[in-house]
């Protein structure tokens, strides 16, 4: 983990409210998938945490959608400018040589870290299939597909792939008997909580990344925890340091 | 030039790494320069382990943020049984904070950190964050001369500071009966009382304010009780920048503590000490304390 | 839809002036539409005039700012002498702001007003920036509730509202005396003691402090003291866009008060009144009054 | 008095820290010389207030210097950016029809509503001596200077004009019995004080402009004040409104 300023050397509107910011990576640590990073937007006081959608030894790239005021500024930086930035933070998806071949279910701009692992899946030769759901079809960032993984898109609008939720193509697939070797998922609260359930019934592993308000985003404060199982209770456990990913079975889920 | 003594302990620098801010010191930030952290208050601990409050605990308010972490911890026996987390390689000290309801937890707590030899302990009378419609014993003179009284009693060779809290009608009157009771110090402030509205999510959220836009209160505090007492004030509230921690100095602190700003700003602790020393060669002065209180009416007048 | 009505008075709108940012209320600004101003709150008058404080009695605190312009005013009996400034022509409603050492002097302020016929005032038990070393009255339960009782004792008839200051342990002790006492409204909160160091000038600075970095504390205070009272209260503090008015009424606000917002955005009034009306149509209210309190506990229950 | 946003037409840096802005005047109303605006600088709290350096029907000009945070947000602004204005506000200064000969006094950005209301004084076909100090050559507005007014300069560090305070070559002037018919004056307050001493002893009418921190800028929140003549003592009044054009005989100065 460091803390460095670095170059912003793209910014692109994909679709409506979604941005692509590709900065120099002056880390000396390349990024993991699942990992994320912390960015100080002036003038706002809390750095706004993002999950890196791609990246290597030169660049790291984070996509994200405005959501408010600090995305809103962040979507107004130009190329040149710098940024503060933490990282790279957090745990990284675990991949482990036996699981050939992954179900990745993604919703919204949890589709970031995906993307960023999908890529990785497929460079070392597994076996992808990308459920990838959106509100509508411009917000299906097609440009950051990694070529060669195979998708399956919804939209809640019909506007392009099947009309629904995302778990709905995800669950046939299950049902069909089409078990894949785990599950990583990212996105809304309802859709992991979803992703975990099937998990659990269909006895596949997932993965989930999760997305609290953060402070720190080093372990430091706290502020970040999620309740993760632990003997017959659970115990407030940190999304910034241990997480963002966990095991989908480790979370205690609650209503949100 | 920055360095100064706190009780026995020699500091190399007046920044202080407030509690909650920093974990319990076991972090080795790789981007850190340690050598300007004169100590770490490590997170509060409590008798017993707390899970502390439901999420959201962290929220922006404006400039500045909530928080109500609601002072999770694993309670001192664990936090006892790995030894106090060490960064004296590097020239940082550690203070312990500790938290309790009365006397007879503070004692006991004291118990198992005197056997551990630790010699600085912070007292926290102030966090906001755990019952909510139960004062805080730094809102009340007499609990908090009684409960410094109980510890120094007992515990008379360590160095004990009293984490105070802004939310009172008269925070001179509370530091007062602080170093009556015996505190060697004291630590102003805590976070404020505050809330936000979630308009969109249709709820409240609760919480200790803390950031920029507290540094007034915390100022006001500072420079009203160095008035007041002679026991040396750690200023916190606000610090997000060196400028922040030098006007702290000027009226009345002995040394700083950083809380939420270092979230902000990583370098905060090496532009503080940047500041300070820019300052006084400026000015001519050789030692940190020797600015501290300077533009106090105790030592100052004003032109008003 | 805005409309409400505060004792026997109608208002056009629940977006009150507050005291000291609009003088006494005598000006007209050709660029404000004052359809969008349920009542002002003049500049608070004292019994004997007073000169108020020197310069400095600005400065600009973060995103806030401190004042202490020290109740400058040219006492009550010139006040009285030139009639009560007023905006009836067009729909804005008067309240006059008093402060006084001890029911003495405010008894016999309200006997100049009530002789004028007015009809709503508000006692300013709070203004930080007039005697530095003694408390406020706001600052005891007793003192307030007394005062009250003297007041209404006297002058049962008139509307009385008592406007409280942040800085105390606990606000909601005090709102209950001064309800008990029979205060008829709440005003909260007054601006909270702060204080700014200029390094350059080598000085201090003191002051209230108002402006967005307050709100978290006036919102506490408003959603706290809204559970324990009956009384309408005025939700003050930091309101410089019309969602934090919203915030206000939402956490227990009965209407709001427009301080030092007003002077950053001249168009204050009119985006609150904006911002209130779309959020009543977008989630089918007919009045205000029955957004005021719908996030407090006291109507609803939050998710924790 | 008005709000409006006004756009910016020009900004330009005259010299190191010196900036000269020109306002689209969208007001309805002249400005007048004294008088003056006071404009929101996002994201600054307080407004800040500058004296109207020029201006007619179609524009309003301010010379502004950086001497904090907000002027220096100022001078980092662009044309066609909008500013949120306050104006034009104050008492500007009085001219009788008998005052055929002024001397203007200013030091530093004090400057600025002298420049204004001496190309008014010729336009109206009177006769008027311009002292004008500053630190250095660097920081006199050349390009601002009315054609056809006389100028005594000064710098203290001797760069261009005479070498000193500009109340050197003013005070020499009365000396050797050059009386004008009124004296106007801005700048720092020791300046100011120091042409009331002159004026009261040469007993030659003096208006001064004041530079106080102000909130409202609009005579509503007496943040503004200064000490007036008023019978025996003084009263506190407003510069905003009272002001900021004061007869310097009313002035009771303090130390500063
Ligand atoms: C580990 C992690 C990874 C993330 N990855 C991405 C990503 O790849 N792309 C993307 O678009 N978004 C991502 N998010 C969400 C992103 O952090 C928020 O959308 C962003 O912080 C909103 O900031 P704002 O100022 O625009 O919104 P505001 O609502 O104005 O922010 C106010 C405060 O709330 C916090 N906040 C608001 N929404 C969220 C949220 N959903 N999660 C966490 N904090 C929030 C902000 O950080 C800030 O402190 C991630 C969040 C986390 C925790
Ligand atoms: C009536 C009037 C006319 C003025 N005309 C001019 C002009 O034509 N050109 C020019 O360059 N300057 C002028 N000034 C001064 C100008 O207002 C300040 O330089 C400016 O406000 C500084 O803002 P800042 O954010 O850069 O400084 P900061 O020091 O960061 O400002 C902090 C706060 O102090 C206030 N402040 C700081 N210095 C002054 C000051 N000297 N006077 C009043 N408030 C101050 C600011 O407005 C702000 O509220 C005038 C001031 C007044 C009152
Ligand atoms: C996330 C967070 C956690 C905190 N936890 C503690 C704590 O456990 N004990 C304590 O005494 N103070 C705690 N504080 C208060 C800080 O130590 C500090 O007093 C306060 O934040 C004001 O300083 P600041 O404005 O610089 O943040 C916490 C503050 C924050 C922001
Ligand atoms: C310049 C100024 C003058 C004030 N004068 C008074 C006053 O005379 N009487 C009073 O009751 N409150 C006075 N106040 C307090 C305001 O009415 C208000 O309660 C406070 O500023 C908090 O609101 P805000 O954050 O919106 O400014 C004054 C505030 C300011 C900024
Ligand atoms: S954000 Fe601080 S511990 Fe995770
Ligand atoms: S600045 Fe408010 S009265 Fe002058």
């Amino acid at each position: 983990m460091e803390a460095r300023n670095l170059k912003i050397t793209g910014l692109t509107e994909l679709s409506a409210g979604h941005y692509l910011v590709e900065l120099e990576n002056s880390f000396s640590t390349m990024p993991l998938p699942g990992q994320f990073v912390h960015i100080k937007v002036p003038p706002f006081f809390l750095r706004r945490p993002f999950s890196i959608a791609g990246g290597d030894a030169e660049k790291i790239r984070v996509l994200f959608r405005v959501a408010g005021e600090g995305t809103r500024a962040l979507s107004c930086m130009e190329p040149g400018d710098e940024l503060n930035v933490i990282g790279p933070l957090g745990t990284p998806f675990p991949v482990r040589e036996e699981w050939k071949k992954a179900f990745i279910v993604a919703g919204g701009t949890g589709a970031a870290p995906l993307l960023f692992l999908s890529s990785r899946l497929l460079s070392e030769g597994r076996e992808a299939l990308f459920f990838y759901g959106a509100r509508e079809a411009g917000h299906i960032m097609f440009r950051l597909l990694p070529p060669g993984v195979d998708f399956i898109f919804t939209t809640q609008d019909g506007s392009y792939g099947e009309k629904g939720l995302v778990t709905g193509p995800f669950e046939k697939m299950l049902r069909d008997g089409l078990l894949p070797d785990v599950i990583y998922a990212g996105g809304p609260h309802g859709l992991l909580k979803n992703v975990a359930g099937l998990s659990a019934s269909y006895r596949v592993p997932a993965f989930v990344t999760l997305e609290n308000r953060m402070a720190c985003g080093t372990g430091l404060c706290y502020g970040c925890v999620t309740k993760i199982r632990s003997g017959d209770g659970w115990d407030y456990r940190r999304v910034c340091k241990d997480g963002p990913v966990f095991d989908a079975a480790d979370i205690e889920w609650e209503e949100s | 030039m920055l360095g100064l003594k706190l009780g026995k302990m020699d500091l190399q620098s007046p920044v202080i790494m407030m509690s909650g801010i920093f974990s319990y010191g076991e972090a080795d930030l790789g981007y850190l320069d340690y050598s300007t952290i004169g100590a770490v208050v490590t997170k509060t601990i409590t008798l017993e382990p707390r899970q502390g409050n439901p999420q959201p605990r962290i929220w922006e308010a404006g400039s500045g943020m909530l928080n109500s972490i609601g002072l999770q911890n694993p309670g001192i026996k664990d936090f006892v049984s790995h030894g106090i987390p060490s960064l004296m390689d590097r020239g940082v000290r550690t203070i312990v904070s500790i938290s309790g309801q009365d006397s007879g937890e503070i004692l006991s707590m004291m118990e198992s950190l005197s056997a551990l030899g630790v010699e600085t302990v912070e007292i926290n009378l102030s966090c906001p964050n755990v019952h909510r419609d139960r004062p805080m014993i730094s809102q009340s003179a007499r609990l908090t001369g009684q409960l410094l009284r109980d510890v120094k009693r007992e515990f008379g060779q360590v160095f004990v500071i009293a984490k105070l809290s802004p939310n009172v009608t008269d925070i001179s009157e509370i530091a007062i009966a602080a170093e009556e009771g015996g505190a060697d110090g004291l630590s102003m402030i805590n976070t404020v009382r505050g809330l936000c509205v979630d308009i969109e999510g249709r709820r409240i959220i609760e919480g200790g304010y803390s950031g920029p836009p507290v540094k007034p209160v915390g100022l006001r505090a500072v420079y009203d009780v160095y008035r007041k007492v002679r026991v040396p004030i750690i200023g916190i509230g606000g610090i997000e920048k060196g400028r922040d921690a030098l006007e702290y100095i000027l009226a009345g602190a002995y040394a700083v503590g950083v809380g939420s700003g270092f979230f902000s700003n990583p370098f905060l602790t090496s532009e503080i000490c940047g500041e300070l020393k820019d300052y006084m060669v400026k000015n001519n002065f050789r030692r940190v304390t020797d600015i501290s209180g300077m533009l106090n009416e105790k030592n100052y007048k004003t032109g008003r």
